[in-house]
């Protein structure tokens, strides 16, 4: 289950408790993934807005890839404004062994970016603007374009 | 009716139409200038499941979504 | 510089310290593997043996091949004994964006394995046996047997 | 003299030899029966850093390191 936070994630908590739930079932590797908000471009905060039925049906998807593989991932994220320098994003990857871990990872980040259905605005004099150039078409898109 | 709604930065307010599948959805927002430019770059799912075809039969109560591109983290 | 513990490290506090370092100095990307000791093939825990002068050597240089790429490297471990589901390990990339982020863990974990001058035994029954099997020769070995 | 040191699980007290490079070292190195069988798994560091090359002079108060296959994590 994604576990979606209003506001800034409070990392320290996030990471002990998904430390505490994994460490006794015998998992040999543990991978978290941060996002945090970058100071760039004159923005004051990152906003974000989740569509969670979507949201839930992708992360469910990844959790049977996950468990095909012997591993386990956790999800969390912000919705609503996240300040610079606060965190908006963690990702955890539980598995017996560091290969599967590591290249979960990855391929998990990866389609999170490409797929999972969160749009992102900059905070500018309290404007709110769609991230439009770093956002990117859902695999698919274009259906209803004919 | 066919609910029909659009997501994140779409500043549009979600709509009922009489339509019997997706093609004939496609055809109706195509004449909406306020959509026609998203449709390109939109992602669409059926009740909640993203669909890949247009050969989807939509029925009474049926909730249609537009995803415009996202970036998450 | 590498964090040596005298047995299992405290993973929470470690996590907190390296998240308090980084989070304000803009890096977007903050990535974290930990190596948790498994129950298997009957032993009670792991020990370990450091050689600290060419373990920070090692370390130097990839913290130099981080900072080429903008990034910044920590790295935490356990000398003695370190009991079942208690982590030994811990390391952490900073980078500004995830791409360097997640590969350099990768390449840093793996070539951790490989030459990070660290000597592991596995303990049972309460004798400490050097796990030769999972063990690999460092970069260079043989060079004295001519 | 030249010290040279036996890591982690290699069952060898330090000695202290007189050799003026790596070469002679090993020839020592093989005629020992505790040490022979470890040579060809190790690696060796003069003064802490790691080298790949025979030809490395010693000199009195150098310190050599034989470093068995490793296992961190």
């Amino acid at each position: 289950m994604v576990e979606i936070y209003e506001g800034p994630l409070d990392i320290k908590k996030i990471f002990s408790s998904w430390y505490e739930w994994g460490k006794d079932r015998n998992f040999g590797a543990f991978i978290t993934f941060v996002g945090i908000v970058r100071d760039e471009e004159g923005i004051e905060a990152l906003s974000f807005e989740i569509y969670e039925p979507v949201l839930s049906r992708w992360f469910d998807r990844w959790q049977q890839k996950a468990k095909s593989r012997g591993a386990y991932i956790k999800m969390a994220h912000s919705k609503g404004d996240v300040p610079l320098h606060e965190s908006s994003y963690a990702a955890a990857v539980f598995s017996p062994k560091r290969r599967v871990a590591l290249e979960l990872m990855d391929e998990f980040v990866e389609d999170f970016k490409a797929n999972a259905p969160i749009w992102k605005y900059d905070v500018k004099k309290s404007n709110r603007i769609y991230a439009k150039e770093r956002s990117h078409p859902i695999e698919g898109s274009g259906l209803l374009d004919i | 009716m066919v609910k029909v709604e659009f997501l994140g930065p779409i500043k549009k307010e979600q709509m009922s139409v009489d339509v019997k599948d997706l093609k004939e959805l496609a055809q109706l927002l195509k004449s909406d200038p306020d959509i026609k430019e998203w449709l390109k770059e939109c992602a669409v799912a059926v009740n909640d499941n993203l669909v890949n075809s247009l050969d989807v039969e939509l029925k009474d109560g049926d909730k249609v979504s537009l995803l415009p591109p996202v970036c998450g983290g």
